[in-house]
């Protein structure tokens, strides 16, 4: 076993415990993070790994990282994960099989390696100094302290980080902003552009899509009474990206009666 | 409790403050100052703050403190050279920044559609790209004078960030250019994550945060070196990355293809700046008396990366992929330098950099030249017969391919031959005589491009060399000119990196 | 007077020139390339009228720091043995220009362009052979590398790219390996009382002989690429097809010399030791050019690579005459070089002629020149004899130094390279046959017989084999103290006839 | 010794005649054949002032030296442009400079169709005095100068109607086998610097008794060799034949009466050497026995009447080579033999020619045919010619041979029973064929076309021949009576004129090479004279005769044994150097191209492949950590 | 207790969160992994601080966070991005720069 550090604290059996709860738990839900299908199920247990390390920051006299990690990592920042998430499609979930040649064998490989030689390693370890605890520095309290560090010793990384954040922030906006190039039409323009159209056709709005039932339809072309697609049914967008579908892969004749119903 | 206020000397602060400033009221331009006025306002900006920050730089250039900043910078000789070559690789590559040609009108627009369209038509441009550039740059100049570990991963990601933005701002193959991004940023993440671990490590085996602590507990160390050595090689690890260096390089062929050209010039350049010069500053002061453990994983890591560097450039097809690939090589150049752990080292070290970001800048600065109705071409086959069509632009690629080959009388030959002398000096022999190998490698395909302008005969499909603007021309002729001059009568900037060229402790 | 900077300048003076004229104006560049070529040969002769024969010492020496924080100055200074190849350029210069006249036409870019290249190779050439500091030497060495590939790349024939990659890849490959070498130099003589370049204090560094076993094999490999000596030789033929005939002239002429004179210079100088150790098996590459050099280019049916092939035999010889360590083979191996460049040149023009009047350079599309252009063939054929060391001629004397010099102290290798002089007749009389000789072919019936500038050109070429065949004492005597300085400081003293002095 | 400043007129003057003649083109061409026979013959006028001279001092300073200029001196290498007349080379320039005249003279005639005679007397005079410096040379290397300058003169003149491709070659083979023997001489010359410090004759001469058996052995080998491919000898003899595609004044010239003697005067110049080195003259000597039944043997089967001639010469040159062989006795003899035979057998190539422009250059023996009536003065001269070399008394070659075959039978033992015999044969078969020539072109029945209009020659043609023929009858009796040539040369040999046993009284020896001669003439009629003459020659010959007109196998030997292999190694070694050599680069290119695409190949695009290559990266290093910690 | 419990709870995070970079597909999991992995290098920040006994390794995890912070307001603004181009937020479908 590791030889660098001695016992530390007073609370020495509570924290044993404590330890040997949690820390299986969090080593349990990290791996699950790994295994589980759905990204938001990884998210959960990401903030249930959090909340754990939050518990163990406070038992090692971190007391303010451990509030912020609760309050800012798992409260702020994996909700804008989760955000994110809803965002891109809650119900996506990854297919688990490795689609990348020899990947597989590489990442277990990897993971038992890298673990073993790390645990292997560390149980060499020697510090060569006794560990001394942080009731020391902990005298005028966590916050404290780390407050007389944070605005004295380290002000300048202080500040450079409120730019970076601003980077960020900007960041962000350059990816996600849009900027309007022409002027929004008015309800007015747009009643007007409606009835003096080309036809009077548009004047009761755009057909919607998806006259088929076997599916939600959005990308799929509503017929017109003659059989041939509406092509103003589509989103115009959907179109230009191309996610239209083909409306004959749909077309009844070619659909096995047969079959009942799909699930 | 007592608090003792913090003192920071501002005037030895100056070129980083100046540069955030210049940020900041960049970031307030944008919001303030019509669309119409803004390129020109950022521009005049950007440009005035890189050369306030570049002149205040040569102000301080003789002082040396340890306690600018409280102790988290720290301000010498190696410092300053390393700045300045930031600047004016800065400086250089905004003139190609300003070229609205390569980026996107309008980022959060899907590509191709109508609404990009409109974007482009109406002119658009992306003008946050330079406070994101002047953030990039404050964050490189502080990466090289960090002195201790929070100032230096803070510094690492404020480098990363807008970096990792900016790549994903091409106006063309805006699909590629948001792919690099993406693999820019998970790979750069993935790396700092091993820093940042790296980090922790060397906190518990010194107790120290600051440089000065662990270079104490380094050699006076009591205990086995097992954390130092965990902590090290995962710290090694996130600078590896940023220089490029096998097996860490993955990223760059991808993301220099991938981002658009001025970005990629940029990138290319002052990153490796900024990461060897923090290398320098780490291995030369901090770990200098655990060479033993270093110097070997390092000269491995420098073969490798100069052999693979030069052997997969040789079957690339692309221009800033051959380029990014070069890059790799040049990594590995770079790091027998490092291994050198002399003072002809620093200097050599120092000289090369400069010399080599101001090439590749150069270089780039003539792919972005090269274009059709499609923008850039970077597909080589269609460089042919480049030599016929524009002597300017193939003149001046050839030029800085020679010095990257290391041919004499460019300030790649005088690069090479300093920093291998070093090496050598240091007894890395394996290094030098594989440095020396690769180098026959690597000129086979700087010498196949140069074959391709000027010896094959043009295809004819459209491939245009655009009449070069006047600023694009001014980076390419600064480049040319630079490294020129340091090719024949180095002398001069060799002097000026040898007496400031000293690491305080 | 500083005459070895001032010939240096003087060509990038007329190149700068050129480069000024307007660009339609293709007869004026010509005119200027060749009205500084001709300055800087009178130049040269001017200088060369200073130098004092019987001083082993560097001589027109100066020395400019260039980078003090290396060690590096910009240091030139000539002995016999530089001075000798340094005329030979110079003199070979204004040749070239003058009968390549119309050789830039063919190019890729302007005739402008071409004599800017010239010029600065010009310059270059007499800086490789002029310096005294390595460093200078080196960087001179691999730059001069440019104006030649882009002369090749640019103005050649054929597969003229392909052939223009290959000469810079071979001789980038040996440079980087000198490279090596110069780093560790450099690096070591840091060490034994700072950082120098200079050629005599660097032949005084201590060094293990492993080291200067490997040392010297850096700087040999780059020398015997550049010379070219067998099994690095390939890049030659294929570049000295591909180049214009003028082109070629300076190729083989006298940039192929820098890495014999490199030998001298460098090998010897720097690493005596080692010198001595890779004597046999040099010797043996030696005999092998020689031998292997006369059965390709007898093979050769291209008459440009035949003459590549020649010079290759002739390399041969004169890499055995620096290695024999013998007065004789050692002056004779300098004033070697000098003939080469000489009959070289001259077979090297003919041959541009007779492609350009032919359009074809395989030898058995000519036929029966001797009755068609009588000039032009009797050209060739006197610098065929050249090649083939007939007596008379310029190369037999130096030839034939090589071998009894050679002779002297290896009986068996100067042997076996005699039998190339058996081979030499066939590899000129062949060509000489098929060309010149027969009836004459079809299509050959009208071309035209040189014209004055070319008999201009060529006669002073002619003249000097002629005369130095004849009479070589002036060049002998300024080269013999050289030859036997460079004997003496490698500890050797000519063998004794086993029964002279009795 | 004796020093003249104008030994080097001998020299100059047909040098500037060739010299001008080639650089004044074809504004020459009305006088130039004037100016060639001129120089020549004032060449010949400074020889024979020379030779009066000489006559005129005591016999110890007769020789004469002359040095020009200093020409190469390298560290104890001093070669001096220095000129040597003594006893020995005046007869060489008398004998080159009077017969070379005389051929000027007749090539003035021969020539005059050729509207390039103007270069033909280029080279003529080109010859000469290259051929003037080859005796004239005080040194090893200045002979070598002059030895490779006749070399080269040959080949112009052997290839003076080049645009025909045999001729063309033939002048190359000459040039080629010629350099074999001149690399002979280079290695002789290499061999005497590096044991004696010296290449001049004098120093040679002075050291030569210090040196070493197997250096001078070595020396005296490898002059022979070079003897020998000059003089075309056993194994360098088969240009000679060949060589006859030159004009025929040429042959008569170059190949019968100067240049192929070049090798007796070599050994002869190096009597020093061979002397001190007895292996060496023995081989010369089974040289000179094996050449001269070869040169015979194929006299007999040749048609073209050039080649019986030059296989004539080859077999009289061993004769001489035989004769210098034999050491101090010999040399006088080959000298001797060496003259008369410059004197006949030149008249008969003379007229050879002669008999050629009456017959429109036909050359085969078999369409000849009774011409004795149609050309009445070549065929008197032939005629003298022909008894000269027969050796019937009194006419030249009587005294010069068969004092070789004195010598011969005088060598002693076995030795010289053997030379003896083979000479003896040797001068049967020369009868056989000669007479077979004489029979051929001058007696019979006509055998040629109608369209040959056989007539004599003119004047300047046939003068010179008279001039010959009378030398062919008279220089025997003058150059022997008294022995004065033997006398006159006798200074330079190391000649113990001591009585050595005579195995044969001389008289017996003539008597038995008369008996010869008269069989081979006997056989030589019966086959000729008394049956018809075929103007084709017949196929059905015996196994010999086919050999001999193959020139006993020579060509086809060369061929198979140095030409073939010689040319599959030379494309072998071009295929190799492409690619073995080249190859061998070209693969390591390869090799680094396609580990590049390989490598490429980590390059597939996926990030999460990259991150892989991170952590295995990171696994190494913490690896190497792992293995340095335990 | 011994505090370097805690050290190999962190490496252990530190492994998975690696090996989660390589095996998982989707964007965001991606990211959390990496998110995961500055967790861990937390945690050791922690409890070195503990060992030590000062507070400098948790300052330097209070300026992780922050960072942190950073990192993913950039990054997901860059997953989005891509997503939206796309229609994918798996990684491997980002593929067209290679070789």
């Amino acid at each position: 076993m590791m030889q660098l550090a001695l016992e530390v604290g007073q609370t020495a059996q509570p924290e044993a415990i404590m330890f040997w709860i949690l820390g299986p738990m969090a080593v349990v839900a990290a791996l699950g993070m790994l295994l589980v299908k759905k990204a938001v199920h990884s998210a959960i247990l990401m903030a249930f790994v959090m909340v754990i390390l939050a518990i163990f920051y406070i038992a090692q006299d971190a007391v303010f990282l451990g509030i912020v990690q609760v309050v800012v990592y798992t409260g702020a920042v994996m909700m804008l994960f989760l955000f994110i998430l809803m965002l891109v499609g809650v119900d996506s979930s990854d297919s688990l099989t490795e689609t990348i040649a020899g990947l597989r064998p590489i990442a277990i490989t990897a993971a038992v390696g890298f673990g073993g030689l790390m645990v292997s390693l560390l149980g060499r370890a020697t510090l060569g100094r006794q560990a001394t605890g942080l009731s020391a520095a902990n005298a005028d309290g966590n916050v404290q302290g780390i407050a007389k560090e944070l605005f004295s010793t380290y002000v300048f990384p202080f500040e450079v980080v409120s730019a970076l954040l601003i980077t960020a922030a900007m960041g962000a906006m350059v990816l996600a902003h849009h900027q309007r190039t022409t002027v929004r039409p008015t309800q007015r323009q747009l009643s007007i552009n409606r009835f003096r159209g080309e036809t009077l056709a548009s004047a009761a709005g755009l057909p919607g899509p998806g006259v088929y039932a076997r599916h939600n339809a959005v990308d799929v072309p509503a017929l017109l009474p003659d059989g041939t697609p509406a092509p103003t049914s589509v989103n115009a967008s959907l179109e230009a990206r191309g996610d239209m579908l083909d409306y004959k892969s749909f077309d009844l004749s070619e659909v096995n009666t047969q079959i009942v119903e799909e699930k | 409790m007592t608090f003792t206020a913090p003192v920071l000397s501002y005037t030895l602060l100056s070129p980083i403050l100046i540069l955030l400033g210049g940020a900041l009221i960049g970031v307030l331009v944008e919001a303030f100052i019509s669309k119409a006025l803004r390129p020109v306002v950022q521009l005049t900006l950007t440009l005035g703050t890189l050369l306030l920050s570049l002149l205040q730089v040569w102000r301080i250039r003789g002082e040396q403190s340890l306690t600018a900043a409280m102790g988290s910078l720290v301000i010498d000789g190696p410092a300053a050279l390393l700045q300045g070559s930031i600047l004016v690789i800065a400086i250089i590559s905004i003139f190609l920044i300003a070229d609205t040609e390569h980026f996107t009108p309008l980022a959060a627009a899907l590509p191709g559609s109508a609404e990009e369209r409109e974007a482009t038509q109406a002119g658009n441009q992306v003008t946050e790209v330079y406070p994101l550039t002047l953030f990039a740059v404050s964050g490189m100049m502080i990466f090289p004078i960090a002195s201790d570990l929070i100032m230096l991963f803070v510094a690492l990601e404020m480098l990363s960030l807008p970096l990792y933005l900016m790549a994903g701002l091409s106006r063309r193959r805006r699909l590629a250019s948001q792919e690099s991004a993406l693999k820019y940023f998970l790979l750069g993440s993935f790396a700092s994550a091993f820093f940042l671990f790296g980090a922790a490590y060397l906190y518990g085996y010194s107790g120290s945060i600051t440089f000065t602590g662990i270079r104490e507990s380094v050699i006076g160390g009591s205990g086995n070196d097992v954390l130092l050595l965990i902590g090290m090689a995962f710290l090694t690890i996130g600078l590896l990355f940023k220089v490029g260096a096998v097996p860490f390089h993955s990223w760059s062929p991808d993301v220099y293809q991938g981002a658009p050209t001025p970005i990629t010039a940029f990138m290319a350049a002052a990153t490796k700046v900024a990461a060897f010069g923090a290398m320098l500053r780490i291995f030369y002061t901090v770990f200098a008396n655990a060479e033993w453990s270093w110097t070997p994983i390092i000269s491995a890591i420098a073969i490798i990366s100069m052999l693979l560097g030069s052997l997969v450039a040789i079957s690339q097809r692309d221009v800033k992929r051959m380029l990014a690939y070069s890059s790799i090589a040049h990594a590995g150049f770079l790091l027998s330098g490092i291994i050198a752990l002399n003072k002809a080292g620093l200097d050599a070290t120092i000289f090369y950099l400069f010399a080599y970001g101001v090439a590749t800048v150069g270089g780039f600065a003539v792919v972005t030249l090269v274009r059709d109705s499609a923008g850039e071409v970077t597909d080589l086959n269609r460089w042919k017969g480049l030599g016929k069509r524009s002597p300017f632009a193939a003149s001046a690629f050839a030029l800085f391919l020679l010095a990257f080959a290391g041919i004499p009388l460019t300030s790649g030959f005088i690069g090479k031959f300093s920093i291998f002398s070093a090496a050598y000096e240091k007894g890395a022999t394996a290094v030098v005589i594989t440095g020396v190998l690769s180098s026959a490698i690597a000129a086979f395909f700087y010498i196949r491009v140069i074959v391709l302008m000027f010896f094959t005969d043009a295809v004819e499909d459209g491939t245009a060399v655009e009449i070069p603007s006047v600023l694009t021309r001014a980076t390419v002729v600064i480049s040319a000119v630079i490294t020129l001059v340091l090719g024949i009568y180095p002398a001069p900037v060799l002097d000026f990196i040898t007496n400031l060229a000293i690491f305080i402790r | 007077m500083k005459w070895l900077s001032l010939l240096m300048l003087l060509p990038l003076a007329g190149a700068a020139i050129i480069a000024a004229l307007p660009k339609n104006n293709e007869k004026a560049a010509k005119q200027a390339a060749l009205a500084t070529t001709l300055v800087v040969m009178a130049a040269t002769i001017a200088m060369a009228v200073g130098f004092q024969r019987d001083n082993v010492d560097l001589q027109f020496v100066e020395n400019y720091a260039w980078i003090p924080s290396f060690g590096i100055n910009f240091a030139l200074g000539v002995d016999a043995i530089a001075l000798v190849l340094i005329l030979m350029s110079t003199i070979l210069a204004p040749v070239v220009v003058l009968a390549g006249w119309n050789e830039a036409h063919g190019g890729r870019w302007s005739v402008k362009t071409f004599y800017v290249l010239i010029l600065v190779l010009e310059t270059m050439m007499i800086g490789v052979f002029a310096a005294t500091d390595l460093f200078l030497f080196y960087v001179i060495f691999e730059a001069m590398l440019i104006p030649v590939y882009f002369l090749i790349g640019g103005y050649g024939s054929g597969e003229r790219s392909a052939a223009a990659v290959k000469f810079l890849l071979y001789s980038l490959f040996g440079g980087l390996l000198m490279l090596a070498s110069i780093i560790a130099l450099y690096v070591m003589s840091g060490a034994q009382g700072g950082h120098t370049f200079d050629l005599d204090k660097l032949s005084q560094l201590q060094m293990s002989s492993t080291t200067q076993n490997l040392l010297f094999l850096g700087f040999f490999i780059a020398f015997a690429i550049k010379a070219p000596v067998w099994p690095f030789h390939t890049w030659l033929p294929d570049a000295a097809k591909s180049a214009t005939p003028g082109t070629s002239v300076l190729l083989l002429g006298v940039l192929d010399k820098v890495g014999t004179f490199g030998m001298i210079r460098y090998c010897l100088t720097l690493f005596p030791e080692a010198s001595k150790t890779f004597t046999p098996l040099i010797m043996i590459l030696a005999v092998i050019s020689i031998v292997y050099g006369a059965f390709l280019a007898i093979g050769a049916k291209d008459i440009k690579r035949l003459i590549a092939y020649t010079s290759i035999s002739h390399f041969g010889f004169i890499t055995m005459g620096i290695f024999a360590m013998t007065s004789q083979a050692q002056s004779g191996a300098t004033l070697y070089m000098f003939n080469h460049g000489f009959s070289t040149a001259a077979l090297f023009l003919v041959a541009g002629w007779m492609i350009a009047r032919r359009g074809s350079s395989t030898i058995s599309e000519f036929g029966g020149l001797q009755r068609v252009t009588p000039v032009m063939a009797w050209s060739f054929f006197i610098a065929g004899m050249s090649s083939l060391a007939l007596p008379g001629l310029s190369s037999f004397v130096s030839e034939f130094l090589v071998l009894v010099g050679t002779f002297t102290r290896y009986p068996v290798h100067a042997i076996i390279a005699t039998f190339g002089i058996v081979l030499a007749a066939l590899y000129i009389l062949i060509p000489v046959q098929k060309a010149l000789h027969g009836p004459t072919t079809v299509g050959n019936e009208n071309l035209k017989d040189l014209n004055l500038r070319e008999k201009v050109a060529i006669a002073p070429v002619i003249a000097v084999i002629v005369v130095l065949g004849f009479y070589p004492s002036p060049l002998l005597n300024v080269i013999n103290p050289a030859a036997k300085h460079v004997i003496s400081q490698m500890g050797f003293t000519d063998p004794v006839p086993s029964i002279g002095d009795k | 010794m004796t020093t003249s400043s104008s030994l080097v007129y001998l020299i100059a003057l047909p040098l500037a005649g060739a010299v001008l003649l080639l650089l004044g083109g074809r504004r020459t061409d009305k006088w130039g054949h004037l100016l060639g026979t001129a120089m020549s013959a004032s060449s010949f006028g400074v020889g024979l002032y020379q030779l009066m001279l000489m006559l005129d001092r005591p016999t110890e300073q007769r020789p004469v030296s002359q040095k020009l200029f200093e020409w190469i001196n390298v560290g104890e290498f001093k070669v001096d442009a220095g000129l040597l007349l003594d006893q020995l080379s005046i007869c060489f320039v008398l004998l080159i400079t009077g017969v070379g005249t005389l051929i000027h003279i007749y090539s003035i005639s021969y020539m005059s169709h050729d509207k390039d005679r103007r270069r033909f007397f280029a080279y003529l005079n080109l010859f000469i005095a290259a051929m003037l410096l080859l005796v004239l040379g005080d040194s090893y290397l200045n002979l070598y100068v002059g030895w490779e300058g006749v070399g080269l003169a040959s080949y112009l003149l052997i290839g003076f109607w080049n645009q025909k491709p045999a001729y063309a070659t033939a002048s190359k083979k000459a040039f080629v086998m010629n350099r074999i023997g001149d690399m002979g001489l280079s290695f002789a010359i290499m061999i005497a610097f590096a044991t004696m410090g010296t290449v001049s004759f004098a120093g040679v001469q002075e050291h030569a008794h210090h040196a070493s058996e197997a250096a001078l052995t070595g020396m005296g080998i490898m002059l022979l060799v070079a003897a020998a491919g000059k003089s075309a000898q056993f194994p360098l003899q088969a240009w000679l034949g060949d060589a006859m595609a030159g004009p025929t004044p040429v042959s008569a010239l170059i190949h019968a009466a100067t240049m192929v003697t070049a090798g007796v005067y070599l050994i002869t110049r190096s009597n020093f050497v061979f002397d001190a080195a007895p292996t060496a003259q023995l081989l010369v000597v089974i040289v000179g026995a094996i050449t001269l039944m070869f040169g015979a043997l194929i006299g007999t089967a040749k048609d073209d009447i050039k080649k019986a001639l030059a296989a004539s010469t080859m077999s009289q040159i061993g004769y001489m080579i035989l004769a210098a062989g034999l050491g101090p006795v010999g040399y006088a003899f080959a000298i001797m033999h060496l003259l008369t035979h410059g004197f006949f057998k030149a008249g008969m190539f003379l007229g050879a020619g002669s008999v050629m422009h009456g017959m429109n250059d036909e050359v085969n023996m078999r369409k000849y045919g009774a011409l004795r009536k149609f050309m009445p003065i070549t065929f008197v001269t032939f005629g003298l010619g022909y008894l000269a070399i027969l050796g019937v008394p009194p006419f030249a070659g009587f005294y010069s041979k068969d004092m070789i075959i004195e010598t011969a039978f005088n060598a002693g033992g076995a030795k010289g029973i053997i030379l003896g015999v083979t000479t003896l044969i040797g001068a049967a078969i020369t009868a056989f064929y000669m007479t077979r020539v004489m029979i051929l072109t001058f007696t019979g029945t006509k055998r040629w076309d109608d369209n040959a209009h056989p007539h004599e020659s003119p004047w300047l043609m046939w003068l010179p021949m008279a001039v010959l023929a009378i030398g062919s009858v008279s220089s025997g009796y003058l150059l022997s009576s008294g022995g004065a040539l033997e006398n006159w040369l006798h200074p330079l040999f190391d000649h113990h004129a001591e009585h050595e046993h005579h195995l044969l009284e001389p008289i017996v020896v003539s008597a038995m090479a008369l008996t010869m001669v008269a069989i081979g003439v006997a056989i030589a009629f019966s086959k000729y004279a008394r049956q018809e003459v075929s103007s084709v020659a017949p196929e059905n010959v015996s196994i010999f005769t086919k050999i001999a007109r193959q020139d006993l196998m020579q060509d086809r030997f060369n061929e198979a044994v140095f030409m073939r292999p010689g040319q599959a190694l030379t494309t072998t070694l071009v295929a190799a150097d492409e690619v073995v050599i080249d190859g061998a680069v070209r693969g390591v290119g390869q090799a680094a191209m396609s580990s590049g695409s390989a490598l490429r190949g980590l390059q597939n695009g996926y990030v999460r492949s990259y991150a892989a290559l991170i952590l295995v990266g990171a696994i190494a290093l913490i690896g190497a950590i792992w293995v340095v910690v335990q | 207790m011994n505090a370097a419990n805690y050290l190999y709870i962190s490496a252990l995070l530190f492994t998975i969160g690696a090996v989660g970079v390589v095996v998982r597909r989707n964007a965001i999991v991606v990211f959390m992994c990496i998110e995961l992995m500055l967790n861990a290098a937390n945690l050791s920040f922690v409890t070195f601080s503990r060992i030590n006994g000062n507070l400098d390794g948790q300052v330097m995890a209070f300026f992780t966070m922050v960072v942190a912070a950073c990192e993913v307001v950039v990054g997901l603004a860059i997953i989005v991005t891509i997503y939206r181009s796309r229609r994918s937020a798996s990684v491997d479908d980002a593929s067209l720069l290679k070789r």
